[in-house]
């Protein structure tokens, strides 16, 4: 197993992640969705320390930084979410367009 | 450059005083003005004066660096962060958090100063998240408005996930280039085939959209109307000025230090943004009855201006690009914070942000009327003021770029852009008003309104000192990449981290 | 600095006084003491004082392009300076009678004074920038001032519509400033053009166009700001609307100065448009199309202010004609070369702008004496007001002779030397004689519907009972007339004896070149010949409506047979001119200025419309949009790079 | 390039994580989608060990299993009552979104794996000392990143607090602006 198929399950993951997240109709399994596209990611900068720069902090730091993203999106997120349930009373993404054009 | 840590005192004094305001808060009397705002706004001032006394600086290995780009940049954000919290004052009394309210916004100045003076993609990253982090929660901080957490919502939904769409592009590149840090990747570059090499233009794809949601430069600004006229109007004023500054900070950075050497490259990309803002923004902008979606199209549009200076860097070695580009944002930011708050002000008198509102305003209040002629003047670049100087800058920018084209493209949406902004005129001066009350504006707010619109004539009037701040500006970016590139090149990057040794990066040529 | 810088400067702190007293509202009547004094100042300094030159830069964008506002007193823009100067401030005089009662009076008198200014920088400038900044906010001022009653949406409309088409030509403009700036890598005229001599040269390579073209483009699309600005075909529609402003407005920007400035622009550039013969022919077939065609449409208005706006864009066609009609060179100037067309478009200008300013005038005060009338500016609800209003009524008709070109008043001599410049191009340019054909049936034209205007107000009986009731300007409106009529009646010949036009205009000492008999007797006989012709066709029938059997019978046969003349041009003449100018004014109105003004009108809004669609309000459309726009980057660059290999950095940078 | 030669662990794990976070993105029962995010998280983790990046395993399993998982079970439980599971979960556009996601991620894929990836060559260090390099990188050269992470979390929390907690006084008359607003109701 080489680096080529940790990219390609990467790759995987993130569109099954984008896919969750333009379709899904609730707004809470949006965000699962986009925590899948962050642990594509994610894994994709592991991929990269194991296979090309080992000795490389940088990849590390960012896995860590996207972990952190990940935990503060979850927070606000369902913060927003709870704050759209009260005023509209659905989290359906698709019936919350008072705003357009 | 020294490796001074006193230049990292605005951001931790920024950061304390976001602390502050918010521990403040507790022990201050609900309901009862507090004035926040102006403390705010004097912290801002005395840590604009400290950002423009500290030294030069790079830091950890060019984590970050403090340059003349940097504070240039700073300045930009930390007066728009004064206006919008001067303006704000006169909603603290309807406000049930505005302790959290300022401290927020202070938080995302933070991380539009950390992507002003990033190094690199990490601190970038970091700083364009902090600052969606604390605008998410921003926009829908009228938390009883229906339309306010519509807009937190949907910029959540898209900020996330564009986020999410960066990381991996960032992910990419580091595979690709070996780092992250805009010198070392420059230096990659050069030596990859940058043309033919799709995976890294696959991760700048992925990268640019986090970056073009910030700039809400076409075709990543599907958000910004909906969001611009679902949140509060001081949010939307910091949302359409701030932050898309950081966003053009960050996107000149990318690419005029990350990857110098494929400016050629980037041409085309940059070209697709701009002709696509600009035909997107002004035509859509034609068919608005609402001024805050108005303005969010006329920004578009804006930025799409602003890319076609881009777009000229190559053959100007992007120094009149960055410059240009810098004066515009400065000049946009007054424009476009006085637009919003001048529309704040109607709202909170009519309760409308519709353009009809607008109806007969010179009888109800002159002072307004004539502040929102100057801001739709400067907007739709009409000599002497600000927004002709800076369109113009940003024309000839593109212009001796090799951008015909498109300056010619710019000039043609520049005209149909004008029959907007003369619409709005047209309420205001000569349609007769619905009602005949006349309009009272908090203090805060005429004061914050008076700061923009006297900078917006200014500008105008006498460019010669704000074209030398960016040209000021340029220099930074310049002298950075230029001199990085020629160091790294001489000796190659071997630094040691602690006890362990780190292997030399290892450059191949293909 | 020399002093000279004040002439432009000198009206704006006039207007910046102005508008502290109109925001005060407190002592707004003492507001045109300043704005007048402060004009006359500026052409105090241009006649006393040195010519001379000063500049200051205000801007430097990138290493060679100067912003400067620059004040350059050459012959040229003294000449500009002294017509910009009189024609303001005895317009603003005439203002303090005519706008006494309006609400918005220092206001008022604000914007005539920045405009004075503006107009004042643009004749100075000595770089294109100033120009086309000045270019500009003498347009803003002009909206500003047809929207002055922004209450009657009339108004409103005709301030848009103004702005609106004048833009059209202003892309060009600006496009030509932007194509000849980057081509000579500076604003100066000088500059530019050394430029474009070493262009015709082929010592100089172009930006994005060839040499070859360059050499007619730029120049051509300059023209495009001047055919916007000085309402010339097919962008004429705007200034009849304009005449929905304050009349002085009307005779100080829409008469004598604003729509002069693209004459004036072409005349400070023709270096740049004498390269090529096509550029000069453009010039000459538009000013003749403009100057007939509107010409025709003024014999069908009945609104007073109509027919002197159609007019106006009939006498700046005469303008074009001369500067087109590339005649002798006389002396090589500053930027160029003097051509006899060129001193001849500029002595019309300034005889028109006294003339035609004058004629506004009167009009002003006969709208004055009838403005409680519901149409004050029908001439068919007027008449008689000759010996109502005696003083407007003689120093009229000293105007209609003047516009009709009748010796020996002023449009005599300048009309006369437009057709001179261009019998003598008709050797070079064979469209010049038929130009110079179309320019003396013109003449007959313009005397004509002058004369019937003058008499269809002042002579015979009153229509109306406002007409009745008129009653004479006070002073203050009476003396600006006063003194214009007396201009116009010599400041033409005085001009012309002694060559004292063209010799202050080049500088240099010839004589009085003697008049072509053939040409000027024949200009005379058809201008008496449509001054006759009105004559008969309205003294005349206004008189029918009372009996004319005290006439001798001899006369009385005579005038039946010119009654059946009358009625054969009814029928068959004046029914194809009705009709033609009917048509023409349809065409006008629904073919040229739909598709000039409409057409990219609609289009721009139908794509708004159509992109506005895509705006749903999903949020999850929006985020689609977001990767698939980083999905179509990919492929574009997949595309480029795939297929186009190495030759990226040949197709995407354009030089 | 050093390749990992265990391969049935690798198919296992990614053929978990690719199984599950499908099952996320299409079950109708959005409690069963959080449910099934735990085998998805635990996927990654997995691959993460192949990778040898033992101390985010450890970081995946109690950030993600731990805290954000548990948080989203929480809000999934406390609405699903809110989404009614008898109509269909996605919305108009999944058919062609999923063409259109299955392509790109061919093309990315494809371009990834064409990639001539350029590799180091150093060596990969035991779990002990990755760790301690770990941590003195984040007290080290790393300890702006750190602190401003820490100051996005803060920013985060003090945020969902803002907007989370609900209002206890009797919300006062309606500001102008709200009244001016068109209440819609959604269908």
């Amino acid at each position: 197993m080489n680096l080529s198929d940790f990219l390609v399950v990467s790759s995987l993951l993130f569109m099954i992640g984008a896919y969750g997240a333009f379709t899904r109709k609730n707004a809470i399994a949006v965000i699962l969705s986009i925590e899948l596209m962050l642990n594509a990611a994610n894994l994709n900068f592991l991929s990269f320390w194991r296979f090309l720069h080992p000795s490389s902090m940088e990849p590390q730091i960012f896995v860590l930084v996207g972990i952190t993203l990940a935990a503060a999106e979850a927070a606000v997120g369902l913060a927003v979410i709870l704050n759209i349930y009260r005023d509209f009373g659905t989290i359906n993404v698709d019936e919350i367009s008072l705003l357009k054009g | 450059m020294p490796n001074d840590y006193s230049s990292l005192h605005p951001i931790i004094l920024l950061t304390v005083l976001a602390l502050f305001i918010i521990m403040l808060d507790i022990f201050l009397p609900k309901k009862k003005p507090a004035f926040l705002g102006w403390l705010v706004a004097i912290g801002g001032l005395i840590i604009l004066l400290i950002d423009w006394h500290s030294p030069d600086a790079k830091l950890w290995y060019g984590l970050v660096n403090f340059t003349s780009y940097s504070r240039a940049f700073d300045t930009i954000f930390l007066l728009t962060l004064i206006t919008v919290s001067i303006a704000s004052v006169a909603e603290e009394g309807a406000m049930s958090f505005r302790g959290e309210y300022y401290g927020l916004l202070i938080f995302s100045t933070v991380g539009l100063m950390l992507i002003a003076s990033s190094g690199g993609l990490l601190m970038l990253y970091l700083g364009i998240e902090l600052t969606s982090m604390c605008l998410f929660t921003l926009v829908g901080f009228a938390k009883r408005e229906k339309r306010s957490a519509e807009a937190a919502l949907k910029m959540f939904v898209i900020g996330a996930i564009a986020s999410a769409v960066m990381l991996y592009g960032i992910s990419i590149l580091y595979g690709v280039l070996g780092s992250t840090q805009f010198d070392r990747m420059s230096l990659a570059v050069a030596h990859l085939d940058a043309a033919q090499s799709m995976a890294l233009w696959l991760g700048v794809a992925f990268t640019l959209a986090g970056i073009g949601f910030k700039i809400t430069a076409a075709p990543f600004h599907m958000w910004a109307p909906d969001v611009y006229e679902g949140a509060p109007t001081t949010i939307t004023a910091y949302l359409s000025t701030a932050s898309k500054t950081g966003g053009v900070a960050a996107l000149l950075q990318f690419i005029l230090l990350g990857m110098h050497s494929a400016l050629l490259e980037w041409t085309p990309i940059i070209m697709l943004l701009a002709v696509l803002s600009m035909i997107v923004g002004n035509l859509v902008a034609l068919v608005q009855t609402n001024l805050k979606r108005l303005l969010a199209y006329s920004g578009i549009a804006q930025m799409g201006y602003i890319m076609v200076a881009i777009a000229g860097m190559q053959a100007t070695n992007g120094s009149m690009s960055v410059a240009s580009a810098y004066v515009y944002l400065l000049l946009y930011s007054f424009t476009n914070v006085g637009g919003f708050l001048i529309a704040q002000a109607i709202a909170d008198v009519t309760g409308s942000t519709e353009v009809s509102a607008l109806k007969g305003l010179h009888r109800r209040s002159a002072p307004l009327a004539f502040g929102m002629l100057i801001v739709l003047f400067s907007l739709g670049g009409i000599p002497p003021l600000a927004g002709f100087v800076g369109k113009l800058y940003l024309f000839a920018a593109g212009w001796s770029g090799g951008q015909h084209l498109l300056v010619l493209l710019g000039a043609i949406v520049s005209v149909v852009s004008l029959y907007y902004y003369l619409m709005v005129a047209l309420q205001v001066y000569i349609k007769d008003p619905e009602e005949e009350s006349r309009i009272t504006v908090h203090s805060s707010l005429s004061a914050a309104i008076s700061i923009c619109v006297v900078a917006t004539i200014l500008i105008g009037a006498y460019p010669r000192p704000w074209v030398e701040l960016g040209q000021y500006a340029a220099s930074g970016l310049q002298r950075d990449s230029t001199m990085h590139i020629a160091r790294l090149k001489s000796d190659v990057c071997v630094r040691s981290f602690g006890s362990v040794p780190i292997a030399p990066l290892k450059i191949t040529e293909k | 600095m020399p002093i000279i810088w004040l002439i432009p400067v000198a009206p704006l702190i006039g207007a910046l006084i102005a508008g502290a007293l109109a925001l005060t509202r407190k002592a707004e009547k003492i507001a045109p003491l300043f704005t007048i004094a402060t004009t006359l100042y500026s052409g105090y300094i241009a006649l006393f004082l040195h010519r001379g030159y000063a500049s200051s830069t205000w801007l430097t964008i990138g290493s060679s392009y100067r912003i400067a506002l620059d004040v350059n007193l050459d012959a040229l823009t003294f000449t500009m300076v002294c017509v910009v100067t009189l024609v303001s401030a005895l317009v603003q005089l005439y203002s303090i009678g005519y706008m006494a009662n309006e609400n918005g009076y220092a206001r008022y008198f604000a914007y005539v004074s920045i405009f004075t200014a503006s107009m004042l920088g643009l004749v100075s400038a000595d770089n294109l920038f100033q120009l086309y900044v000045c270019w500009e906010l003498v347009g803003i001022c002009s909206y500003l001032l047809i929207g002055f009653w922004w209450f009657k949406p009339s108004a409103a409309n005709a301030a848009k519509k103004a702005f609106v088409v004048t833009r059209f030509g202003d892309v060009g403009f600006l496009l030509g400033v932007l194509l000849l700036s980057s081509a000579a890598g500076s604003f100066q005229f000088t500059a530019i053009a050394h430029t474009m001599h070493a262009i015709s040269m082929g010592e100089l390579l172009t930006p994005l166009v060839s040499a070859r073209t360059f050499l007619w483009l730029a120049p051509l699309l300059l023209f495009c700001g001047a055919v916007g600005k000085s309402a010339q075909f097919p962008l004429h529609i705007w200034l009849p609307d304009a005449m929905e402003g304050p009349t002085p407005v009307s005779a100080l920007i829409h008469a004598a100065t604003m729509v002069a400035a693209g004459v004036y622009m072409v005349t400070r550039l023709f270096t740049l448009f004498a390269f090529v013969p096509v550029v000069t022919e453009t010039v000459l077939v538009i000013g003749m199309i403009t100057a007939f065609l509107s010409a025709s449409i003024a014999i069908v208005q009945n609104d007073i202010k109509k027919v002197l706006a159609y007019s106006t864009i009939s006498q700046l066609g005469y303008m074009m004609l001369g500067l087109g009609a590339m005649g002798t060179v006389i002396a090589p100037s500053v930027s160029g070369v003097y051509t006899t067309g060129q001193t001849a478009a500029m002595f019309h200008l300034t005889t028109h702008a006294m003339f035609k300013a004058l004629l506004f005038l009167t009009a002003g005060s006969v709208i004055h004496a009838l403005h409680h009338s519901s149409d004050p500016n029908d001439m068919r609800g007027m008449g008689g007001l000759m010996k109502r209003m005696p003083i407007t009524a003689w120093t009229c008709l000293a105007g209609v002779l003047a516009l009709a070109g009748l010796f020996p008043f002023s449009g005599f001599w300048s009309k006369d030397a437009i057709f001179g410049a261009l019998r003598e191009a008709s050797a070079k340019e064979p469209v010049a004689m038929l130009a110079l054909v179309v320019a003396i049936i013109v003449a007959g034209m313009t005397a004509f519907y002058s004369l019937r205007l003058w008499l269809m107000t002042f002579w015979g009986e009153p229509r109306s009972e406002h007409a009745e009731h008129a009653h004479e300007s006070p002073w203050v409106m009476t003396l600006p007339l006063v003194i214009l009529g007396f201009l116009s009646v010599f400041l033409g010949g005085y001009l012309y004896f002694g060559n004292r036009f063209a010799n202050s205009l080049t500088g240099l000492n010839m004589p009085t070149e003697p008049l072509n008999p053939a040409l000027a007797g024949i200009s005379t006989l058809v201008a008496l010949f449509g001054l006759w012709l009105a004559w008969k066709l309205y003294a005349v029938r206004n008189l029918e409506k009372d009996p004319v059997t005290n006439l001798p019978s001899s006369i009385y046969a005579f005038l039946v047979n010119l009654w059946y003349m009358d009625a054969f041009w009814n029928r068959f003449g004046a029914a194809w001119v009705v009709a033609l100018g009917g048509m023409v004014a349809w065409f006008d109105r629904n073919v040229v200025d739909r598709i000039v003004s409409g057409l990219p009108a609609w289009v721009c809004q139908q794509g708004g419309l159509a992109i506005r669609k895509t705006e749903s309000g999903q949020t999850q459309t929006y985020a689609v949009t977001v990767l698939a726009a980083v999905a179509f980057i990919i492929v574009t660059l997949l595309w480029l790079t795939r297929y186009l290999p190495g030759s990226m950095h040949i197709t995407m940078i354009t030089h | 390039m050093n390749s990992i030669d265990s391969h049935l662990p690798f198919l296992i794990m990614s053929a978990l994580t690719l199984g599950s976070a499908l099952v996320v993105v299409r079950v109708r029962n959005i409690v069963h989608a959080g449910f099934w995010l735990l085998p998805c998280f635990l996927g990654v983790a997995g691959l993460y060990a192949l990778l040898q990046a033992h101390f985010f395993v450890v970081v995946q399993v109690l950030i993600y299993v731990g805290a954000i998982l548990v948080l989203m079970l929480f809000a999934l439980m406390l609405t699903q009552d809110v989404m009614n599971p008898n109509k269909p979960q996605t919305n108009r556009m999944s058919l062609p979104i999923g063409v259109f996601c299955i392509v790109f991620a061919a093309g990315v894929a494809a371009i990834l794996t064409g990639h001539q990836w350029v590799n180091s060559n150093a060596v990969i260090l035991p779990a002990n000392v990755q760790t301690r390099q770990l941590g003195q990188a984040l007290i080290g050269e790393y300890a702006l990143p750190f602190e401003i992470a820490s100051v996005l979390l803060l920013a985060a929390l003090v945020g969902a607090i803002v907007l989370a907690k609900s209002e206890k006084e009797p919300a006062p008359l309606p500001l102008p602006t709200l009244a001016a607003l068109p209440d819609s109701k959604p269908e």
